[in-house]
């Protein structure tokens, strides 16, 4: 048998259309601005930041095994970030959400060193008080106003562009952008070397590191980057929000219970689940929100439900039932019959 | 032969995609000894695992006294007087010996078996009944595992690996209390890695691989060469 | 048919700062039935619609909810009241959009210098009148100054907007205080939701206090007073900002709750009536109090202000398409209203309006506890209706 | 002596987290549960608790006669209703349903309830108080503590000397040999639950007479519960007072130096300790 | 020749269980070593405690000229020890090129095309290539422990580990696992494999070792040590008894 003609690819017929379909989805998103209403595209907006989370979060706890309650921590970071380094260094807003980006990994080294001798609950729980100790050193600071919090200034916000419309659009721009930033970013993680590496510690730590990879480095750069990123979406989040409170900014509710649900409704470790999730979850928001406590109770039961239901969440039910994979992570062997079949 | 107590038909079972045993089917008579051999990983745990309720069986009846039994719950088998010795002892650490033994009286069933009767049968355990379990040696353990399981009074014992990693002295005292173990008509299932060991002891032999039953024979009248290709699958 | 004006409405429906809300039914069903007809502006019918929603108490809600207010209903005017969680983030959205904005229910430093405004400047779309902390001294200062007893000052003021509004050292209570002649003690801020307050009552213990002051929110009181009486620390007189404004928080400090103050920002004895209705403030708490069959409380009057505050912008706008003509007509208003005169070009600072305050002691009056007003030097319009009684 | 102040009242205050503590260390001891809900029931119970002393006109620790016994009831079901279902390996779908039980339970209250500040009238208990050697020491936090030592101290003589006690330690050692003893884990979980919501009963009364509640404090509440389990070490129950008396005495020495400092200051002592010894100071020796 | 690996009183015990007692012995570049003794002996502890997985309590490992007792199994991966674990441990969800290409990827270093084309000359050399694409979790017990042989070669090592690979063979399949490993061995990588089946053993390796209860009681030519007394005690006991 000749091994040339084995041909190893990396996609699949339905990821290739997905790609298509995606590629056509994001330029149409692209162009909203000349015709989305204003709400349309705020909503977007606020939806695609919450993607960029709920991708980041299953990076980090679907993949990398890291189930921390504390993201809230580097979300309200990243918009406290915003809001010294453009109220007091005077720094361009968007120039200023990557700065975030960059303090918000610096500040996660330390932490990861503290809270990386956790394991599991104590995992989870350590990166929660951590955020309970960002929320109130930031309560500290009064020059960002302390426990009341702060309004950015209305003359920064219309510095970012001319007229009402044009700053709508860069902000809706934005989100767009890190949330495909994040989802591009998180794929070709995953498709790199070091990605192969995270999907195997998650399948067997044991065998992993038998096969030389270095565990701990994998996991602590995955934290490291996924806070990095979760502080430029807490930074662009607080830029649509205008105003910041260390209560609000570090919300375990808004920024990672919200986040979880999300994920684990739409299928923790794919790339699809936190896309189908954030979908679920904001169309449940705009239907029933406005029930107020009922709508906070339907969204725990079905939290409630699909964790029993269907614990692999919706895409998993999707994926089994179909064998769909848009987001195309493996290798597969294409066998000379298949090849000339092709 | 005589009525068996428990036999089953077309057992399968699963560890998630892997299939571990195919369509086994196997009887064990009333008051008998028998014997099950196999490489490692011919899947033998499993099968004593589903027998006590431990894994959920897709496909194929385990039927015990008549009465179908695999569906209920490990508890819910061992009320019914079946106990199994676990492969590597899994005594609860952080309870003492006698309070292992103990646990394994809450079952509560009728029968010779008491704690009295446990430390006639291995007095060193007496001795070290205050002791945390951990501490014993492995033997002492697997002392321990085996009057736990006899605690229950069960009608059908199952025995793992009963003498792996123990010091061959050791194994000699154990296999020495098995005929007072099973001699008041408990009937017994042996998986021991030692074939002239098992074979000594049982009845009749079952030999596992790859899952599926390889040979089933009587203990005195196998041969070797059966034994052998049996187990390895050599032709 | 009419054309519709839409006014957003956002108020703290559920969660720890849903009492301020209670009455927003109450309140919202009675204008539905007035607004039935519509208001008539420039001789022309307009129909109201008035969309509310809820910011769970918690301020990133608040600005969701504004925005889609805004964005998606696109409100002509948004409204939204009960403290700066609220209040401060509907506000700061409805000024990055330019859309017309009253709000109440909020002392205005908290409001004005918690949203970075700059005195002289100001806001361009956003309005907003209740007392300031310059009130409520006076409020307070007057009616301590009818007991002798004491000048040693507790003060207690948690690191939320309200506390550090309150207890700031050049614009809050501490300085005032001060210059009145008292010594006040103030250890700092503390985190809300404290569950211990020894350190605190040490310190006021140490210093001889007789009197305690300050904001705190409920839970904290509670803990703080039943620690107080632990400790042998028994003030003549407790004067708390909003902890001690509702009627269920009082009475679920049972006997302990009787004798202490607060501010009274409106009461059913304030002489005022509603400039839309001609209900006096006696006829809508009682109305209230029958729809519901619970105590009026003081977030009713100024909810309905509100809105008659609105309703009057309406009817005198030059032309309601236009969102600048509609900020013109609130920054004109000179109404009375059920609160008092709302008018902004007598505020105290750009775009803010100040209603009177007076000060009020909860006392046991049979089985319940009656705010009885006990001192109104800064409003004398507004009766005293019992004499201020220290704590044994 | 205002250090020592500190000291002892941080000390009482630790009483009250152990209070929180106690119940969330026994089921996260017996089936590594981490019950992101538990300060929610304990805010539930707190309202049993002023339902009864309404309804009935009976003292608030009169009603723990009512309360414990339904709270128990709630846990059972809720264990074997839903929770059972969530066990195993992987952290997160308990995690995420008692988030879910979490939301529900917060807004149900608050559709019941309202979102008015409550508070259970316990008479002279509140006020009263004892002076020694110098310090006034409140006759309720005293309880408190008193209580959190006797139900941590009956707890461990159940965990240890009881029938149900070994049951609680041989399926928490190894679930499937101890169904193999007859045990019937899901049984026995239930009890656990039951025994953990009876002990959040204790602590949500003692939390609605100390101070006042709504529906929403209960997560302020759930992560000194945590710390302190964390803090004294899985499954010990000493431990877990330990914790929350360590956590009490940083929150009160910290809002000595400044108030601002008391709650942050037990965190901070929570992760010093971790960063020290990340199995917590007396980890159960397992083998 | 000059010694690959060598073990230095490298003793390792779990509470009472001791699994390696003092262990001190040298295996020479190139050379295959066998492994016996009973259940439990503590042979693949010694496999843990080569490769890493297992921390040891005293004594010295040095691998290559190099002291490695305190470096990483990753790190001692990437320098040239790779082996195959007896209870296999697939990465379930990945299919089988995928568990090979961790090998070729993360251990022996490769990327691309290299990568890939290692990997499938691995698996068509044991016999995996027509289940490249099937998931490790739904492979059967013979060809889990087939992906055990492949990762380990994947990794292009200097030292190559194996645990029981021959059980359960079929006598055919069994030759042509002897083959395999004796073309490993004969391309100069060290060999150490554990094996019940003997026979399979004893047709590659230069020398056996014995273990029992930790300690290495017996060593030296295969033959010799088969005979010699201990072995026919501790490991053939059955056989004497019969
Ligand atoms: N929890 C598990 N998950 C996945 N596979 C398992 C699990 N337990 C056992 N297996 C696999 O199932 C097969 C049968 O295992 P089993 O333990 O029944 O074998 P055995 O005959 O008892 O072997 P041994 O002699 O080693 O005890 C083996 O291939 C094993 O790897
Ligand atoms: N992590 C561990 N903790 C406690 N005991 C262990 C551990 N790992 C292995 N053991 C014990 O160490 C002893 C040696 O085990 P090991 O797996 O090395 O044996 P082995 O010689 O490979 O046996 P086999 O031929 O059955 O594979 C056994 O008694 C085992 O139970
Ligand atoms: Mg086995
Ligand atoms: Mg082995």
């Amino acid at each position: 048998m000749n091994l040339d003609s084995y041909t190893v690819t990396r996609g699949s017929k339905s990821a290739k259309i997905a790609a298509i379909l995606g590629l056509i989805v994001i330029v149409i998103l692209i162009t909203a601005p000349w015709w989305a209403g204003r709400a349309d595209m705020r909503l977007l907006g606020e939806l695609f930041l919450y993607l960029a989370l709920a991708s980041l979060w299953n990076l980090m706890a679907g993949y990398a095994g890291l189930v921390s309650v504390g993201q809230q921590a580097y979300v309200g970071f990243g918009g406290y970030m915003l809001f010294a380094l453009t109220i007091f260094g005077g720094v361009n807003p968007v120039f200023a959400i990557a700065l975030a980006g960059l303090l918000g990994a610096a500040i996660a080294v330390p932490v990861a060193a503290l809270i990386f001798r956790l394991r599991g609950a104590y995992f989870a729980i350590g990166t929660w008080v951590m955020a309970e100790v960002f929320r109130l050193s930031f309560a500290q600071v009064g020059a960002l106003g302390g426990g009341s919090g702060t309004s950015l200034p209305v003359g920064i916000v219309r510095s970012m562009a001319d007229g009402r419309s044009a700053r709508e659009a860069l902000s809706y721009w934005l989100a767009l952008g890190v949330a495909t930033l994040v989802v591009a970013a998180v794929y070709l993680f995953l498709r790199s070397r070091k990605g192969l590496a995270l999907t195997a510690i998650r399948d067997n730590e044991l065998a992993a590191g038998s096969l030389g990879i270095d565990i701990f480095r994998t996991k602590f750069l995955v934290y490291i980057v996924t806070c990095a990123m979760t502080a430029m979406v807490g930074a662009l989040i607080f830029l649509q929000k205008l105003r910041i409170s260390p209560d609000a900014a570090f919300s375990v509710n808004d920024w990672t219970a919200f986040v979880i649900f999300i994920v684990v409704i739409g299928g923790i470790g794919t790339i699809e689940g936190p896309i189908i999730g954030t979908l679920i979850f904001f169309a449940l928001r705009e239907t029933l929100a406005d029930l107020g406590t009922i709508y906070l109770m339907v969204l725990g039961l079905v939290a409630i439900v699909i964790m029993l239901k269907a614990p692999k969440g919706i895409w998993g039910l999707i994926k089994d039932r179909m064998n769909l994979q848009i987001f195309p992570l493996g290798y597969r062997v294409e066998t000379p019959d298949e090849n000339k079949g092709a | 032969m005589p009525e068996p107590i428990l036999k089953i038909s077309k057992l399968s079972a699963h560890y998630g995609d892997f299939q571990a045993l195919y369509g086994v089917d196997m009887e064990v008579a009333e008051g008998e000894v028998l014997a099950i051999i196999g490489a490692n990983g011919a899947g033998k745990t499993t099968l004593l695992r589903s027998l006590s309720g431990l894994m959920s069986n897709e496909a194929g009846q385990i039927t015990y006294r008549g009465q179908a039994i695999g569906a209920l719950r490990a508890d819910q088998v061992a009320a019914l007087g079946i106990a199994l010795v676990p492969e590597g002892r899994q005594l609860f650490p952080s309870l003492t010996v006698e309070e292992n033994l103990m646990i394994g009286g809450r079952v509560n069933r009728a029968g010779p078996w008491n704690l009295h009767k446990v430390y006639d049968l291995f007095p060193i355990l007496q001795e070290r009944r205050g002791q945390a379990s951990t501490s014993l040696s492995g033997g002492q353990q697997q002392m321990v595992a085996i009057g736990r399981a006899l605690m229950s009074n069960p009608d059908l014992i199952l025995f793992d690996e009963i003498s792996l990693g123990l010091a061959p002295i050791i194994i000699k005292d154990i296999y020495a209390a098995l005929p007072g173990i099973v001699g008041g008509g408990m009937s017994a299932v042996i998986v021991e890695q030692d074939i002239t060991k098992a074979l000594s002891v049982s009845s009749r032999v079952y030999c596992l691989q790859e899952g599926r039953v390889s040979l089933e024979g009587g203990s005195a009248t196998v041969s070797r060469e059966e034994i052998s290709r049996a187990y390895f699958g050599i032709a | 048919d009419n054309p519709v004006l839409r006014i957003g409405h956002v108020s703290p429906q559920t969660g720890p700062l849903a009492s301020f809300a209670e009455a927003d039914e109450y309140i919202l069903n009675g204008l539905q039935q007035m607004f039935a007809g519509g208001i008539e502006n420039n001789g022309k019918p307009w129909t109201i619609e008035v969309i509310s929603k809820d910011s769970q108490s918690n301020p990133n809600r608040a600005a969701e909810v504004a925005a889609d207010l805004i964005l998606g209903d696109e409100v002509d005017i948004i409204v939204a009241a009960s403290t700066p969680d609220t209040v401060n983030p509907v506000a700061d959205q409805a000024e990055i959009n330019e859309v017309p904005c009253v709000t109440t229910d909020c002392p205005w430093q908290p409001y004005f210098f918690g949203r970075n405004g700059v005195p002289g400047e100001g806001f361009q779309s956003t309005y907003h009148f209740f007392f300031g902390i310059e009130d409520w001294i006076a409020a307070t200062l007057d009616m301590w100054s009818k007991l002798d007893i004491g000048k040693n000052v507790a003060g207690l003021f948690p690191n939320d907007a309200d506390g550090n509004a309150f207890g700031d050292p050049e614009t809050g209570l501490p300085p005032a205080m001060t210059a009145a002649g008292y010594s006040i003690v103030d250890p700092g801020r503390y985190q809300p939701l404290s569950d211990d307050f020894s350190n605190q009552i040490a310190a006021f213990k140490e210093a001889d206090c007789t009197l305690v002051t300050g904001n705190m929110i409920a839970p904290d009181f509670a803990t703080f007073w039943s620690q107080a009486a632990q400790q042998g620390f028994n003030p003549k007189i407790v004067t708390i900002g909003k902890a001690l404004l509702f009627p269920s928080v009082i009475e679920g400090l049972g006997d302990r709750g009787d004798g202490l103050t607060t501010e009274v920002w409106w009461s059913p004895h304030h002489p005022f009536s509603s400039s839309l209705t001609g209900t006096t403030s006696r006829e809508l708490a009682e109305g209230y109090a029958a729809a519901s069959g619970r105590p009026w409380t003081q977030p009713i009057g100024f909810k309905h202000a509100l809105f008659e505050v609105v309703a009057d912008a309406i009817k005198r706008a030059e032309d309601l398409e236009d969102p600048e003509a509609i900020t013109a007509a609130i920054a004109s208003t000179d109404l009375n209203t059920i609160v008092g005169p709302v008018n902004w070009d007598t505020g105290p600072i750009n775009n803010v309006s100040k209603t009177p305050l007076v000060a009020g002691q909860w006392q046991k009056k049979g089985d319940g506890f009656e705010l009885e007003i006990v001192a109104n030097g800064p409003a004398s319009e507004i009766p005293i209706t019992a004499d201020l009684v220290p704590l044994s | 002596m205002e250090w020592l102040n500190a000291v002892v009242q941080g000390t009482l205050l630790g009483g009250l987290y152990a209070l929180f503590a106690a119940g969330l260390s026994l089921i996260f001891g017996v089936m590594r549960l981490v019950n992101i809900a538990h300060g929610d029931l304990i805010v539930m119970a707190a309202y049993l608790g002023l339902t009864a002393t309404v309804v009935l006109g009976i003292h608030p620790l009169v009603a723990l006669i009512v309360v414990i016994p339904a709270m128990a009831g709630i846990g059972y079901v809720l264990q074997r209703g839903i929770l059972n279902r969530t066990l195993g390996d992987d952290l997160l779908p308990p995690l995420l349903v008692t988030f879910g039980l979490s939301v529900i339970i917060q807004n149900a209250l608050l559709e019941g309830y309202t979102a008015d500040p409550q508070k259970m009238n316990a008479g002279a208990l509140e006020t009263a108080s004892l002076s020694v050697g110098g310090l006034s020491l409140g006759i309720l936090p005293v309880l408190t503590f008193a209580v959190a030592v006797a139900v941590i101290a009956g707890l461990q003589w159940m965990f240890y000397h009881t029938a149900l006690g070994r049951a609680f330690r041989a399926v928490s050692d190894n679930q499937d040999i101890a169904q193999l003893m007859g045990l019937n884990k899901r049984h026995i979980f239930g009890l656990a639950m039951a025994l953990a919501l009876a002990v959040t009963a204790i602590a949500g009364i003692f939390l609605g007479i100390r101070t006042s509640f709504d529906p929403s404090i209960g997560g302020g509440r759930l992560i000194f519960g945590f710390e302190a389990v964390i803090i004294g070490g899985l499954g010990n129950l000493w431990g877990t007072l330990a914790g929350g008396v360590i956590l009490g005495v940083a929150q009160t020495v910290g809002a000595k130096i400044d108030p601002g400092w008391q709650v942050l200051s037990g965190h901070i002592a929570f992760l010093l300790i971790l960063a020290v010894r990340p199995q917590g100071l007396f980890p159960r020796v397992s083998g | 020749m000059s010694a690959i690996l060598k073990l230095d009183g490298v003793s390792k015990s779990f509470g009472a269980v001791t699994v390696a007692d003092s262990l001190s012995y040298e295996l020479q570049q190139g050379e295959a070593l066998g492994v016996i003794g009973p259940n439990g002996a503590g042979k693949t502890s010694m496999f843990n405690l080569i490769t890493g997985t297992l921390p040891s309590d005293s004594g010295r490992l040095v691998f290559a000229g190099q002291d490695v007792t305190r470096q990483s199994a990753a790190t001692r991966s990437r320098s040239g020890i790779a082996r195959s674990f007896q209870v296999p441990q697939p990465f379930s969800g990945l299919t089988v090129f995928e568990n090979a290409m961790i090998a070729a990827t993360q251990s022996a270093g490769l990327t691309g095309r290299e990568a890939e084309r290692l990997c499938l000359q691995i698996l068509e050399q044991t016999e995996l290539l027509s289940k490249a694409n099937t998931l490790a979790g739904k492979l059967t017990l013979l060809d889990r422990k087939r992906l055990e042989l492949t990762r380990a070669l994947c990794a292009k090592p200097k030292l190559l580990l194996l645990d029981e690979i021959a059980g359960g063979l079929t006598e055919a399949e069994c030759t042509s696992l002897v083959q395999t490993i004796k073309d490993i061995h004969a391309s100069g990588v060290s060999i150490i494999w554990i094996e019940h089946v003997v026979h399979a053993l004893l047709a590659v390796v230069d020398r056996l070792i014995v273990i029992d209860f930790g300690k290495l009681v017996a060593q030296g030519d295969p033959k010799t040590v088969m005979d010699s007394k201990e072995v026919q005690e501790i490991y053939l006991g059955i056989e004497a008894d019969a």
